[in-house]
Parts: C-alpha cells; structure tokens; sequence
C-alpha cells in the first residue's frame, strides 16, 4: 500500500505485439481453434442459403446445388471440413477439463473420457455418412 | 447483461459439442460428398423437403443450426481482443449474439413458412 | 574442466535514470545445478549491485522469484542453467506493470483481486472449538488439494492472453483458489463467491488458451478449475431459471 | 509529510505476525471496539519465510497424549532452559489453535476417518506432530493470510521496510518505514507495536533461512531499548542439502528415513541408541559433523554430507507423504530419493533466541510487543524440538494479538508528534549510505564476510578462540560498514539501499549471538564449548539479555522459571 499523494509511478507492461499468438506453439495451436469458428459460420450462412433456396422452390435449390458441384466449391468445402475436424480434434481434447472431476467420489480420469469421445465422433461421423451414401 | 452470460457461455458449449461430433460428417456429405455425385441423393431436393416437413426434425435443426451457430458467434466475439481489433470487447460480443439470434429468426421463418 | 560461461541479456528499466527498456549483458560463469536466480544474485553480488529483482526462500515455495526468461514465464529458483543455451534472456514478467528492472507490480492480485473472490471458508455457523475438527476425509480433501498448491507466484497471469487485454480479469490464480474453497466439504459459502466468479470480468472472460495450467510450477491446473466453475455457475444459473424457488 | 496512523502495528507478515492480527481483530470484535491494525512487511506477506516450514505442528490430540508429555518433551529438549509456565501455555493451547487453524481451512492431512494425522517428530515420545503434507507452513501461512483478507480492519504495507521503532524511556510511539517502491520514508502512528519479523539465519552463510532472514525485528528491538534473551542459541538442523542448504524435513525421519555414514552404518546407534533418528536436533548436528570430523562421512568436515536414505519406504509412501522432498531433491540436487539417498548436513535452521517477553509477547518496553522466531518467551530454552515453533507461532501469536489489543483499550495513546521522524531517518540513512565521502566498501563483500565468521566461530561446536576471533572480526566489520558504498542513488526500488540496511541489522545480531556465546562458558542444548564441555547448572541456568547500552553490548541475567520439572541429565 502506498498512502495517499504518494503514488506510485508505474512503468507500463512489457509491449506485446499484436501478433503474439505467434509467440508459442501452444498459443498459435488456440489461435488455429478459435479460428475455425469463421468456417464453421461459413457453413452454417451456406445452410441458411440452402434453406432460403429450399423455400424459393425446386429449381432454385437445384441450382445452387449444381453451382456447389464446381471444383471452388469443392474445395473451399474441403477446408471447411479441415477446420471442422480441427474443431472436432480440439473440442474433444478439452472435453475431460470440463466433465466434473469426480463421479461419486471417484477422480475420472481423462484417458476414457477421451477415448469415449473420439470413439463417439467417428462412430457418429461413419454412421451418419454411411447412411448417406447408401440412400 | 451480465446476468445473461451463463447462457450464452452454455448455449456456446452445447453448439461446440453438437459441431464436433456432427458438423464433419455434416459437411462432407453436403459439401463433398453430394455435390460430387456420390450421395447425391442424401442432398436431393425431394429428401431434404420431406425431411424438413415434421414437427421433430424441424425443431432438431432449429436445435442444431441456432447453438452451431451461437457456438460461431460467441468464438468470433471473443476473437476481437484476441486479434487486438479495437472494438469494445463487450460491444463484439452483444454483435455476435445478436447476430446469432437474428439468424436463429431467419431459420424459424423460413421452416415456419415452408 | 573448462569453466561454461553464459550471457545473461537483461531487460531492466529505471525511469529516474533513462526512460524506456534497455538491455544489459552481463556475462556469469555456471556451476553445475546453478539455477537463473543464482546467476542474478551473482550479478547483483559481483557486477551490478543495482540490479533490482524479487527473491527470498530460493526453494520454490515463496513465489517471488518469478520473471520471464526467454520469452517464457518462470520460477527462476527452480529454472536450471543447464537447460539453456549459452545467451539467455531474462525479462520481468509479461502483462504486469513493471516497477523496476525485473520487479512488476502485483498490488492489484494481492490487494484487490484476491480478496474479490472470498478465499477463505465460510460457514454459516462456527463450530466451538472444543468439539474439534470437522471431520474431512482423505478423498474429499483430495478435491480441493491441488488447487491448494498455488504460491501466488503470478506466472499464470503473465502467460494469460486474456490478462493481457484485460487488466480487470480476475485471472487464474485467484479463481482456482476461489474453486479451492467451493470445493472444500468444510466450506458453505461458495454461492457468494459464484456470484463473484461469475459477474463481470470473471469466468465468462476465460477463452480456455489454457497456458496458465502450463505456466503453474506448482501443479495447479487453474485452466480446468476455471472451466469446471463455468459448467458449475452455468447449471446453478439454469437451476434459478428453472426453479426460481430454490434460490435463497 | 502526513504521518499515518494505526492503533496496532505490526512488523511482520508471517504465521505470528497474522496469527496476532486476526486475534487483535477479533478480540476488537468481541469487545465492540474500533481497532484500526496495521501489518507491516517487507515482502507480500506469503512470501515471508513460515512458507517454508515443512514438517508440522505439534499438539496434543491424541488419547495416548498428555499435555505433560508434551511439557515435558519440550522442557528436557529444551535442556531445560524453557520457562516451564511458557511451555504449560504452549501445551494447553496448542490443540485449540490447530483446531482453529482447521476451522480456517488449513489443509491439515486426515486419517481416513476423518480426524487430522499425526506423525513421529524428533524429541517428541509420541506422534503428536500435525501436518499438511510436507508444505506445512506454507498451508499455513496462506490460510491465515487468505483468512486475514475478510478483516477489513486490518491494512496491509506490503514492501515496506521497517527503519526505526519510534520510542523514548517510557513507552512506544509508532514506527518510521521504507516504502521499497517509492523510496519515501513514513512515520506511522501507533499505540502498540509488534514485532513478528522472523529470525535472522542469514548471519550464517550456510542456512536454510530464506533472504529475507536477516534479524531485523530482533536488531529493531534491540536498538529501541529491549533485551534480546538466550541469543547464544541457534539451531543447527541436521539434513539440509549441500551448496544450497536447502531444508529437508525432519518428518523424513519421522516418516522412518535414515542417517547413514560412508561406511554404510547407522551411525547414531553410537550417540542416541533409544531414539536414532528420532533424537533431538541439537544431539543429531553433533553427531553428524563428529562423523564427518573422523572422516566417517562423505567428503571433509567442512563441506561434507552423510546420506539421508529413504529408499526402505518406498515410492508410494514417499509420495504420500513427502512429496515436496521428492520435487526439492530432484530439482536441485538431480536425485530421486525412491531410488538414491540424500545427502545432507547440518545447517543453520533457526534462532532459539530473541526479544524477550513475558507469556503475552509483552517486551520490557511498553507498547512493544513481540511474537514468533522474533520473540524469545521462552519455550525453546537451549534447543527447540522440531514442530514446536510453528505451533509456537500461533499460541504466542494470538495471546500477544489479544494483549495488545487488551493495552491499547486502555491506553489513550501518546500526543506525540511523529512528523520529524521520518525525515530524521531519511537524513541519517542518506548521510550515512548515499553520500560521495562514505564511498569504499561493498555490502556483499561484508555480508559475506560476516557470514563466514559466524560459521567459523558460532558454528555446532564453539571455543573462546573462535568466538573472540568472530568477536573482532565483526567489529572490524562494523566499522567497515560504516564506509559502505551505494552505487544505486535512485529511489524507486532500492535494493541495494535495503540490503544496505539489512546488512546493518545482520551485524548487531549477530554480535549479540557471538557475546552472549562467549559469556556462556558452559554446554547446554545447541550451545556447545569444546573448553567447556559440560553443563553447569550451578552457574549457567539461567537466561541471558543482551542490551544495547552506549558502551556496547551488556549483558544482564535473569532466571529461568521452573515449575514441575526439575533439572536433570538430559538422557534420551
């Protein structure tokens, strides 16, 4: 405490650079994380445009869905998908942090929280594609 | 506001989730796999019609499209101080939930309507 | 044996001398364990008796001693010279305003943040003394005993991006001891210190970077603790929604 | 300049140090009174060095226990130079203070049904030694520091150095203070001070004590007019690391660790049979460095180490229970005990003596107040065991926090103006360290050579030769000191200016420990005199108060109280 009248002359905090996500690899790999939220939106607006196309009728529809068979499309759909899995890696990753720590009084351990949630995913995800492609 | 916060931070975790173990299967079929001719009928006109017609499967999108997209939102937000973009950081957040609120609406109408 | 000499770059500040950062090399011959603490503390005894920095119990268990060092955040009475090259640099703490050379100001933690969060056990009652202790057991004192280990050595704050933006965030240090108590059996006061975790510039701050946990030298995991209190403050807010009622 | 104003001042923000301001607090609250308290530290009060004790406290909790057992462990440990009614206080309050100290929070560790554990400690005939985990004092200093947060009448001076207590022949007045981070002196106004400032291993060069042990408070008492008592005795703890000192716990034995010499025997069947390991600190020192003197140890007598081997306990048990060790050996020493013994060797650990008070921490000065290794009631007589100081803390520490707050109820306090004194200190301390004409000698350069006299003459084993050697050598140093040379002329953070200061301390204590050693021409405890190698209880039971007076130091005697337990042989 320093009493009144007397403050104290403070030199400002060492500067960081705006890029300081760079500074490490455990920040650049947090930056990557939330960053896929920008794709992911993509996705969801691209959604919203499918929806709005579905309303406006069948040929409507159609033609955005022949416009995304285009080789751009494609591939800034495969990004998508990169950051989608990024997401999907990363989320799970943190997954055991989130659960409560103990279950009736017993410290769960990350391991099977882990396992139990990649297993999920790639369950869920060849489910979900298997059904597709077999309609 | 504040008082808000945990919603917004659960609808956030619950979008998270729902993302990652939907969201690449999702998106490999609609943006790979159907326009490539491969599930093509998965992303047809007819399927996706007649899948979007009951009550249940309306409310499971309006379910999985509003968190996804709050999930979106909410991570945009706090990318603001993140990138040092000088924006408030609350004014970046109320923006992103708005935001997300606002095409939450959008969804509602649009199967409300169809 | 040839003596190993290394190069200490140190970032030092003094406003009554010049204004701004400027670095001083100073050159230390290394023993064998010397850690970066005793290569300072031979600088300020044999060179530079006007080097200014933190140090007491040189056991890693005071937390004064913290500073940055190559760019990372450390405890420097347990950071060993060995695992460095030959030039190393030592900078005072990261987000913090700096006093001087490598002393930074932590008032803020230790006046205002820490108390803001209630550290200590509340109960509605007091038990007489002469009853003894409320009993624990092992297990349930194992809930809260990492948490416990915390020195208040403020490296977790240094490596928080959030901390770093936002000089009101209560930060990790100060939650993870918030959750020691909330999760302490003893304890009956974890509703007022939620109220608190979960107003402004608190839990809803944290964006998980997770590099408090990594910076703790002390085994402190306030990354998960935080992120713990944030599903247990989201679930006490629906339970109010829900059940108005059961809030007293 | 404004002169601030408390009602109690208290130097030190470590386990006494909180311990009386929380008690002061609340004995306020009880009464319905006001009381505006003040905690004065050089460092954030978490890092003051109780953080570092690791063992435990002790206290009877147990059915197999009783408060005379305890009295009397203490009391024969104490080769009985304790104040027997001190030691009846410490016994009978001691489990009420850990259980208040549970009731805070501290983290004591638990018996799987629930109650606080005990574990073995040396001197003590039964487990009777609570602890948490093996950071005992660092739980509890951050309990009470964390509890101390929630009174919002105690004000905190994180960093500032104490420079004077402010005294004529009657009565305290309050303090002069270094703010470190601006380098501007205060007064501050006070009905009652209170030192709990720790004690001052760092006189040695060889010590577990951490930097900022450097006696101030003793040197501070000294200086205003009270005594230091029993000064002649320092601890020497028999395990600490080699090169750094670094303390490893008794509880290493008290958990079953052993001492083993070079040739693989455990060498204290020769010294203490009945209790090996479990012996007195004092008795333990000895006999490790007379195996090191007869070449028994591992390198020479002045350098060399025994081996402290735990490896029989197993990983398990050693992570349970002695998980700091395990982190300490490996981080600085390269060694991982499951697997490798430790070596250690006595270091100098901590001060018996102190500023002498009666059983409420009253000094002979009115309004002072002592409590803590700073203080010296005395229930640590010629050799403290292990365990009773952190227990001390609290006992001592709440009785002087509920007596000073009693004092100054009933005080109206002096109307003396305090406004020159800071400026008096200011002048005198610029004058002396920060002007052109003193500049000559370095403050690592004396620090370091009172460092090595005391280890050559007030070490385990003392002469007349050595003690009038470090005698000298510290009045050389003195005079020296007054030529000492300050580089560093700015205000903000001055650390040389501290160390400076400190180093001023360090020399008066130091002195009083090598006079009053000198006087004591007798063995007792930790005080021990190759020319005279017994105990003399004809002459020699009694105290000794070391006074500042202006011809030098004087030494006044005073008697030792016993109640119950009459001297004896001190047989284990």
């Amino acid at each position: 405490m320093t009493p009144e009248g007397q403050t104290r002359r403070l030199i400002s905090k060492r500067p960081k650079p705006r890029s300081w996500w760079l500074l490490n690899k455990r920040y650049t790999i947090y930056m990557l994380r939330e960053l896929t939220a920008i794709p992911l939106l993509g996705f969801v607006l691209l959604c919203l445009y499918q929806l709005i196309k579905l309303s406006a009728g069948q040929s409507s529809y159609e033609s955005l869905l022949s416009a995304m068979s285009s080789p751009a499309w494609i591939l800034i759909n495969a990004f998508i998908l990169v950051a989608s899995i990024l997401h999907s890696v990363t989320w799970i990753l943190l997954m055991p942090k989130g659960l409560p720590e103990f279950i009736v009084g017993i410290r769960v351990p990350p391991a099977p929280v882990l396992f139990g949630g990649f297993a999920t995913w790639i369950a869920v995800s060849g489910i979900i594609v298997t059904i597709c492609i077999r309609l | 506001m504040h008082k808000l916060e945990p919603m917004w931070w659960g609808l956030f975790s619950v979008g998270g989730t729902i993302a990652a173990f939907l969201l690449p299967a999702m998106i490999l079929v609609v943006g790979i796999l159907g326009p490539m001719g491969i599930a093509s009928e998965a992303t047809s006109f007819v399927r996706i019609d007649s899948a979007l017609d009951g009550l249940i499967s309306k409310i499971g999108f309006v379910v999985v499209f509003s968190t996804i997209t709050m999930h979106c939102m909410h991570r945009i937000g706090a990318l603001v101080p993140d990138l040092k973009i000088p924006v408030s950081k609350k004014l970046a957040s109320a923006i992103g939930h708005l935001g997300a609120l606002i095409m939450t609406a959008a969804v509602l109408v649009l199967l409300l309507d169809s | 044996m040839l003596e190993r000499r290394i190069k200490v770059n140190v970032e030092r500040q003094n406003f009554e001398l010049q204004e701004g950062i400027y670095t001083q090399s100073y050159e230390v011959p290394v023993m064998d364990g010397m850690m970066v603490l005793d290569a300072l503390n031979y600088i300020r005894d044999e060179i530079d008796s006007t080097l200014a920095f933190r140090w007491s119990c040189r056991m890693g268990i005071c937390g004064s001693c913290g500073m940055t060092v190559d760019e990372q955040p450390r405890l420097t009475c347990q950071d060993n010279l060995n695992e460095y090259s030959d030039e190393i640099s030592v900078a005072p703490l990261n987000n913090f305003p700096v006093i001087r050379d490598l002393v930074v100001d932590i008032d803020d933690f230790m006046q205002k943040k820490l108390p803001s969060v209630s550290p200590w056990l509340i109960r509605k009652e007091e038990a007489p003394l002469d009853e003894g202790e409320y009993l624990q057991s092992p297990a349930e004192m194992a809930k809260y005993a990492d948490n416990s280990a915390c020195i208040n050595c403020m490296l977790c704050y240094s490596a928080c991006p959030v901390y770093d933006m936002e000089p009101n965030f209560v930060g990790p240090a100060a939650m993870a001891l918030a959750q020691r108590y909330n999760l302490d059996s003893r304890d009956q006061g974890s509703g007022a210190r939620y109220s608190v975790l979960s107003g402004p510039d608190a839990l809803w701050d944290c964006t998980f970077v997770g590099e408090c946990s990594v910076a703790c030298p002390k085994g402190v995991n306030p990354a998960e603790a935080i992120q713990r209190a944030k599903v247990e403050a989201a679930q006490r807010w629906a339970k109010s929604i829900i059940m108005p009622w059961s809030q007293k | 300049m404004t002169t601030l104003q408390h009602d109690l001042v208290i130097i030190g923000g470590g386990l006494a140090g909180l311990r009386a301001a929380i008690e002061a607090a609340r004995t306020a609250e009880k009464a319905g009174k006001s009381l505006d308290i003040a905690i004065v530290s050089k460092v954030y009060p978490v890092r003051s060095h109780s953080v570092s004790a690791e063992g435990g406290a002790a206290a009877v909790l147990r059915d197999y226990d009783t408060f005379d057992l305890h009295a009397m462990d203490t009391i024969r440990g104490a080769d009985f130079l304790a104040d027997q009614d001190a030691v009846e206080i410490l016994v009978n309050s001691a489990p009420s203070e850990i259980i208040q100290m549970e009731h805070w929070g501290c983290p004591w560790n638990r018996d799987e049904d629930g109650h606080v554990s005990v574990r073995a400690f040396g001197g003590m005939s039964v487990k009777r030694t609570v602890f948490a985990s093996d950071k005992t004092g660092f739980h509890m200093l951050h309990t009470l520091f964390q509890t101390s947060l929630k009174y919002t009448t105690i004000t905190r001076y994180d960093e500032w150095f104490v420079t004077s207590i402010i005294a004529d022949d009657k009565e305290v007045h309050g303090i002069v203070g270094l703010d470190i981070s601006t380098g501007s002196f205060h007064a501050i106004k006070a009905k009652a001070v209170m030192l709990a400032a720790g004690g001052g291993g760092r006189v040695f060069a060889f010590t577990t004590n951490g930097s900022i042990c450097t006696g101030d408070g003793m040197a501070l008492a000294y200086r205003a007019g009270a005594p230091l008592k029993d000064m002649e005795f320092v601890q020497f703890h028999p395990t600490g690391l080699p090169n750094t000192g670094i303390l490893i716990t008794e509880a290493a034995r008290g958990e079953g660790g052993y001492l083993i010499n070079a040739k693989g025997e455990r060498f204290l069947e020769k010294y203490i049979p009945n209790k090996m390991e479990m012996g007195p600190r004092d008795i333990i020192s000895r006999a490790i460095i007379t195996e090191l003197e007869q070449g028994l140890g591992y390198g020479e007598s002045k350098d060399g180490f025994v081996h402290l081997d735990l490896r029989h306990l197993g990983e398990k048990h050693l992570k349970s229970r002695l998980p700091f060790i395990l982190e300490l050996t490996r981080t600085y020493m390269g060694i991982d005990p499951v697997i490798e013994p430790i070596p250690v060797r006595p270091v100098l650990h901590y001060m018996m003596g102190g500023v002498h008070t009666d059983n409420d921490g009253r000094t002979p000065l009115k309004g002072l107040y002592s409590a803590g290794e700073n203080a010296c009631v005395t229930i640590n007589g010629a050799n403290r065991l292990g365990s009773n100081s952190l227990t001390e803390c609290l006992v001592f520490g709440a009785r002087a926090g509920s007596a000073a707050a009693g004092y100054i109820f009933e005080t109206a306090g002096s109307d003396k103006d305090l406004s020159t004194f800071a400026e008096r200190d200011e002048t005198k301390i610029r004058t002396r360290f920060l002007t052109e004409r003193n500049r000559g000698e370095k403050v690592s350069v004396i620090r370091k050579e009172l460092q090595a006299t005391m280890e050559e003459g007030a070490g385990v084993f003392r002469t007349a030769k050595g003690l009038n050697g470090s005698i000298e050598k510290l009045a050389e140093l003195r005079e020296r000191a007054q030529r000492l040379q300050i580089k560093d002329s700015t205000r903000t953070y001055n650390l040389e200016l501290v160390g400076a200061l400190e180093l001023d301390f360090m020399l008066d204590v130091a002195d009083t420990i090598v006079q009053s050693a000198h006087n004591r021409q007798e063995s007792r405890g930790a005080h021990v005199r190759r020319d005279f190698p017994e105990r003399d209880d004809e002459k020699w039971l009694i105290h000794q108060q070391a006074n500042m007076t202006p011809k030098g130091l004087k030494i006044k005697k005073s008697p030792v109280t016993i109640t119950k337990w009459q001297p004896e042989e001190r047989k284990y």
